[in-house]
């Protein structure tokens, strides 16, 4: 099969000697870097960390439910360990993973800027995740937490024993964190585009991050107030949330999924970003509807503040919010469609080659697609009274986050690990690992879809004896998915000495981020570019490369 | 050309005078002496909304010279008004529910 | 609607507080502008919430919220209402010296600022203290006794409407909103204070009255933003039915 | 779909529920989910294989082998549109027949025989009516609308029946409610499926679906001896209820006799109807509960009365129809245990309220 890649001749390229990560040495001059590529490598490594201690959380849950008894821990253990799995991989993982790595990396150079607007915040926003990380792991070695990740009120606050207070502080310290990151990437995209970038020039994923940075700035304080309120209940007893002080426990529910559900969005906009520079790359195309694809990630930020209680259907909220709820829960599945069907007719008479990172990208197609219509069913309020609170809507957001923004987070770390590093992955090696990872969630993962239609609750330790085929079922599953999660690991780190050396545009893409060496210079760009092209611009990239022929000939 | 000139005139220091200061200020202080004074007239359902009708009036002056967005950006603006607008989404979508929770036997 | 980034560079010489990655003085200037107000806007939000609770519960139990709002003294509440404006008139005229460049001007009204705000706090504690000593703070040593029978006044007659014990007891959802939404202001103007302290010595020693007062600029933001809480918070907690 | 066709329906469904894609249909809500979800899955199926397909053709026909040089096109406002509306009109369908599906099970019908059930860490309590109690369990007739009345005692627990597919929260302070008409005698599961603390995944028991001699024959098994509503008459005597509430003219508390299921107007103006929510604050907050007309002299039951008791105390005054049980309640300190409720007698008790 024929590709797409182009590499230097490799008896006498060479990684160039001046470049970000040779610019300065010792530790000290990475903990205190304003570089924005140096913090998107601390936030790569540093979250690469919490996914396998979240990653192995997830394999002790599937061990445990690999037998209907609850023998490999006590369901207190077991518990703690599903709550940690989901502050670890929600607060540590998801919400940072593409925009605090890549974008942390690409947006600057996309635009057209040596950094960031605010470097030293974009450290602080680090140091902020890295505390908060720090405090999870340490509440959860000191007695843990078992509230499940929602906090839920008057559970979290008068009913459990445990490091809730702790653990709440660390998701608020995380949360600035991501205010932080946000705030940074809509400054930078208003206010530094190097001179011709338009809006309409943005690389796709500028606008997918710039959406999911809104989400950040003006949903995550609503959360942050949310467990203030919740830790202040537990210390000194005010009576917010407490029904046997007058206070409504649906209210914590209404501030909670305010910023929960857009979070959602958080995860998967980048994601969505991704996809979209990587499609356009492999199938040597335009974006097909480049403007439909940036508008729908508007207005999926903007529609995803309006839907947050269709979490609360059957919570006791009225039947007429549920109504209103439901129907914009309908209006905010439309963009997410119209993303799939534009990816996929940027396809069409494209000259389509089958790199790692479009195997990713393929996988994230057919896997959201199956999440997002699985959210329908939990959106239209009728099924979601027999599907909430099962296996149904645990599959749904795996399918939409794992499936989804993780096959996202593979194909973008891929697709930009050449200008990372300046040397290429093994392309047979990691082509092989998407092709696991995809087979492996779906043994994980959909089993889960029939559980939660048999009624299968979720977060349950033990379980009737008629579910556990299915269940063996996922938990072999999940082994598959934690080889395909481990060898990018592996084969990634080996490729850091060993991989080919890439040169500055190893996919020929046309991002500015492509045009200048790999990987970069500490300032980006000798030179500010001045952009007349337009985004997506294969014929002028084909022109660009015959100017420089005739001009070296 | 247009464009980088209007730009350039956004970035002109606009600096506003004390007296305008001093103007606003005593804005303020009316308006204090306004609320308190309204609260002790029994206006019915109105008290609270004039109260507040108030306290908005006194943000506003606020946000547009001591805060300087009457002499910002566009972007400044709406940027400020985003931030009205999801407040009002938080406090409204969510008494959507409480409010019509007493409708019904739900 | 927004062309910053065709404003070029010319050539022109990078004052020293130019950071590398900015094209001009201007570009810089507007970001951090813009970027504080981004964090303003996250403040809104984190208050929002506390504003959601004030407006559910104050519909639920609008007695209880009546006669918590009662035992708020209005005087002070009004003269810390004055204090928190006046500041921000002081720290907005502040603005106005760095800009002018009258350093004993700016010095002159970051330490009017201060005192305001310390004097705010004060008056607060003041407050605060009366709150602990009549059981009204909410947790284990709340009592909703005094609103069940209120203390009488010189007359001997009730100085507020008794509350069925019932709705007395949601007294304490009020204070608890109460001592959460003015604490949380309370914690701002602490911070606020804290930084106008290193203002003031940085500008006493001659930093933002030569040109580049962005930072000045930016605290006036948010001290004005704790400004326009308080503005709320001030009608919305002392003024429940005042008549 | 079971309406089009029923033999192709029951087809499906026996199939569906043989290779345990769905659990058994045991109630009249559980074909109507069924068929709202079959329908979204054919349409989420379809347009995954929509999807599937134009990505697998077009990877065949424009790979870069047989297509070495791309064509650029900007788009398609037309093809866009369609992909946009298509898919909004079939969202929209979806969520009125949802919609209609959610107004359904959460609307309990007149004529439902009424069960309470109390959730706390970690057990369910069903009331009966006629005062049969059970743990972790659920006996109900079938071809009979039951209405659950749930409350939590502590955190937020879900009442979870998969073969009714009806799912409701018990949230603690106030009552929710949920109804379902039972089809087929057996054995289902139940749980709670809101996650409530350490013993959460032991906090499931059993739906008894029976016939209703059968049912009629547990009843009278497995009675305590005294009725929710006699029980609540216990409660309504040893409380002094009746000093005030005693159906006389110049009585201080309005009159109980017929008010539940009535509107009554507030003191604030505000008119309300008597269901059992409005009941049960009424007795914990009654200053806010006041009926127009009556001095606010009530005072507060809370903390005095558990959720069991406030259960009686609501069946007791639904179900009182004259002033003349009151004053027998009221002049009787000591009662007699009368023979249990008939659960016939209990649910056209519930029929006289009105």
């Amino acid at each position: 099969m024929s590709t797409n890649v182009l590499l230097p001749d490799q008896t006498t390229a060479r990684v160039p000697k001046q470049n970000y990560i040779t610019k300065e040495n010792g530790l000290m001059s990475w903990l205190l870097t304003g570089d924005h590529k140096r913090i998107a490598i601390l936030y790569l490594i540093s979250l690469t960390f919490f996914f396998f201690i979240g990653g192995a959380l997830a394999a002790l849950i599937r061990l445990e439910l690999l037998t209907p008894q609850s023998d490999l821990m006590a369901s207190d253990t077991y518990n703690k360990v599903f709550t940690m799995h989901g502050i670890v991989m929600i607060f540590f993982f998801l919400v940072p993973s593409v925009p605090a790595t890549l974008g942390n990396f690409l947006i600057p150079i996309m635009v057209g800027a040596r950094d960031l607007a605010f470097p030293k915040i974009n450290l602080l926003s680090w140091y902020l995740y890295m505390a908060g990380g720090l405090l999870a792991l340490y509440a959860m070695i000191t007695g843990g937490v078992d509230t499940g990740w929602t906090f839920t009120t008057p559970l979290s606050t008068h009913y459990v024993n445990t490091n809730v207070v702790t653990t709440g502080l660390a998701a608020f310290i995380a949360g600035f964190s991501s205010i932080f990151t946000g705030l940074n990437f809509i400054v930078t995209i208003h206010r530094m585009r190097a001179p011709g970038m338009t809006w309409f020039k943005l690389p796709l994923f500028c606008w997918a991050n710039y959406a999911a940075a809104v989400l950040m700035v003006l949903g995550t304080p609503v959360v942050a107030i949310a467990i203030v309120l919740v830790a202040l209940e537990r210390t000194i007893g005010i009576g917010v949330f407490d029904p046997t002080k007058g206070g409504d426990p649906l209210l914590f529910q209404h501030l909670f999924w305010f910023y929960s559900h857009p979070a959602v969005y958080i995860m998967i906009l980048p994601g969505m970003g991704v996809v979209s520079e990587v499609i356009s790359t492999f199938a040597r195309k335009r974006v097909f509807g480049y403007s439909a694809v940036a508008f729908s990630s508007v207005a999926i930020a903007v529609f995803g503040f309006f839907v947050w209680a269709h979490h609360m259907f059957i919570m006791g909220i009225s039947n007429y919010a549920a109504l209103v709820f439901s129907l914009l829960t309908m209006l905010v599945a439309v963009p997410s469609a119209i993303k799939i069907f534009n990816w996929t007719f940027t396809l069409y008479k494209g000259s389509i080659t089958f790199e790692t990172p479009m195997l990713y990208a393929f996988g994230f197609m057919g896997l959201f697609t199956i999440g997002g219509l699985t959210g329908v069913f939990l959106g239209v309020s009728g099924t979601d009274i027999h599907l909430t609170e099962t296996y149904f809507i645990v599959a749904h957001f795996h399918f939409v986050m794992v499936g989804g923004m993780l096959m996202a987070f593979l194909s973008g770390i891929h697709f930009w690990w050449p200008k990372m590093t300046g040397r290429m992955y093994p392309e047979k090696l990691s082509q092989l690992a998407a092709v696991v990872t995809f087979i492996g969630f779906n043994f994980t993962f959909f089993p889960q879809f029939l559980l939660g239609m048999l009624g299968m609750p979720r977060r349950y330790a033990s379980y009737p004896p008629e579910f556990q085929v299915l269940n063996v079922f996922s938990t072999a599953g999940a082994s598959i998915l934690g080889v395909g999660y481990l060898l990018p690991v592996l084969y990634l780190i080996w490729s850091l000495k060993y991989g080919q050396v890439a040169g500055d545009n190893p996919w020929q893409a046309t991002g500015l981020e492509w045009q200048i060496q790999s990987p970069p210079l500490t300032e980006n760009f000798t030179e500010i570019p001045v952009v007349t092209q337009d985004v997506y611009d294969y014929e002028w990239l084909e022109r660009q490369k015959e100017h420089e022929v005739t001009h070296v000939g | 050309m247009s464009e980088t000139h209007a730009t350039h005139e956004a970035h002109e220091e606009h600096i506003v005078s004390p007296k305008v200061y001093a103007l606003i200020f005593l804005a303020l202080l009316v308006g204090t002496a306004i609320t308190v004074g309204a609260s002790y007239i029994d206006m019915g359902p109105w008290n609270p909304v004039i109260a507040l009708a108030i306290a908005v009036t006194k943000a506003t002056l606020v946000v547009l010279y001591f805060m300087h967005v009457k002499y910002s950006s566009k972007l400044m603006k709406l940027t400020v008004l985003s931030g009205v607008f999801t407040f009002l989404i938080l406090v409204g979508m969510s008494l959507s529910d409480y409010i019509s929770r007493a409708w019904g036997q739900w | 609607m927004d062309s910053h980034a065709t404003a070029h560079s010319e050539a022109h010489e990078h004052p020293a507080h130019l950071r590398h990655h900015f094209m001009d003085a201007a570009q810089q200037k507007e970001s951090a502008t813009f970027g504080m107000w981004l964090f303003l806007l996250t403040e809104i939000m984190f208050f929002g919430g506390l504003f959601t609770a004030y407006l559910v519960y104050r519909n639920w139990y609008y007695p209880a919220f009546v006669a918590g709002s009662h035992t708020l003294d209005i005087k002070l509440g009004m003269f810390n209402t004055l204090l928190l404006i006046t500041s921000s008139f002081t720290m907005a005229m502040g603005v106005w010296c760095s800009e002018t460049r009258r350093k004993s001007g700016l010095v002159w009204s970051l330490i009017a600022t201060i005192i305001l705000g310390i004097g705010f706090l004060g008056i607060k504690t003041i407050e605060y203290k009366e709150k602990f000593e009549l059981h009204h703070v909410p947790g284990t040593s709340f009592s909703a006794a005094s609103f069940v029978n209120p203390p009488l006044d010189a007359q001997g007659k009730p100085k507020d409407t008794p509350l069925a014990p019932d709705m007395a007891i949601h007294t304490e959802v009020y204070f608890s909103l109460y001592f959460a939404m003015t604490g949380m202001h309370a914690v701002h103007m602490i911070l606020g204070i804290g930084i106008l302290f290193a203002l003031l010595y940085k500008s006493a020693k001659g930093q933002y009255t030569t040109g580049h007062n962005t930072t000045i600029e930016l605290f006036g933001l948010y001290w004005h933003f704790v400004d326009i809480v308080w503005i709320f918070l001030f009608p919305l907690l002392y003024l429940i039915s005042r008549h | 779909m079971d309406h089009i066709s029923p033999v192709l329906w029951q087809f499906l469904v026996k199939w569906m529920t043989t290779f345990a894609i769905i659990p058994p249909e045991a109630s009249t809500i559980a074909p109507r989910m069924d068929a709202l979800l079959v329908f979204m899955t054919l349409v989420s199926i379809i347009g995954l294989t929509i999807v599937a397909l134009l990505v697998t053709t077009f990877s065949v026909l424009y790979r870069k082998d047989r297509n070495p040089q791309a064509t650029q096109i900007e788009g398609s406002t037309l093809l866009e549109a369609t992909w946009t509306i298509i898919p909004l009109g079939l969202f929209l369908i979806m969520f009125v027949w949802g919609s209609v599906l959610y107004f359904r099970i959460f609307t309990p019908p007149a004529n439902a025989m009424n069960i309470y059930v109390v959730g706390k860490q970690w057990m369910w309590k069903a009331e009966h009516p006629g005062g049969q109690h059970e743990i972790n369990s659920l006996h109900v007739p079938t071809g009979q609308p039951v209405q659950l009345t749930l409350i939590s005692q502590d955190v937020f627990h879900s009442f979870s029946i998969p073969a009714f597919r009806v799912k409701r929260e018990a949230i603690p302070g106030r009552y929710t409610t949920v109804w379902f008409e039972a089809t087929k005698t057996g054995t289902y599961h139940l749980f709670c499926t809101q996650y409530c603390g350490t013993a959460h995944s032991a906090m499931i028991g059993e739906v008894v679906v029976q016939t209703p001699e059968d049912y009629k024959a547990w009843l009278a098994s497995s009675t305590s001896g005294i009725s929710l509503a006699q029980n609540g008459e216990r409660l309504f005597s040893s409380l002094s209820c009746g000093a005030c509430h005693n159906g006389q003219p110049d009585a201080r508390g309005p009159n109980l006799a017929n008010v539940y299921g009535s509107r009554l107007t507030l003191t604030t103006g505000q008119p309300v109807l008597v269901d059992e929510a409005y009941l049960r604050q009424a007795i914990l907050n009654p200053s806010a509960h006041i009926t127009q007309g009556f001095a606010p002299i009530m005072p507060t039951y809370q903390g005095q009365i558990s959720e069991e008791g406030l259960i009686s105390l609501v069946e007791y005054i639904k179900g009182l129809n004259s002033n003349y049980r009151i004053q027998q309640t009221t002049n009787t300190s000591d009662l007699l245990p009368e023979g249990p409720d008939k659960p016939g007698k209990a649910s056209a008790a519930q029929g006289v309220t009105k």
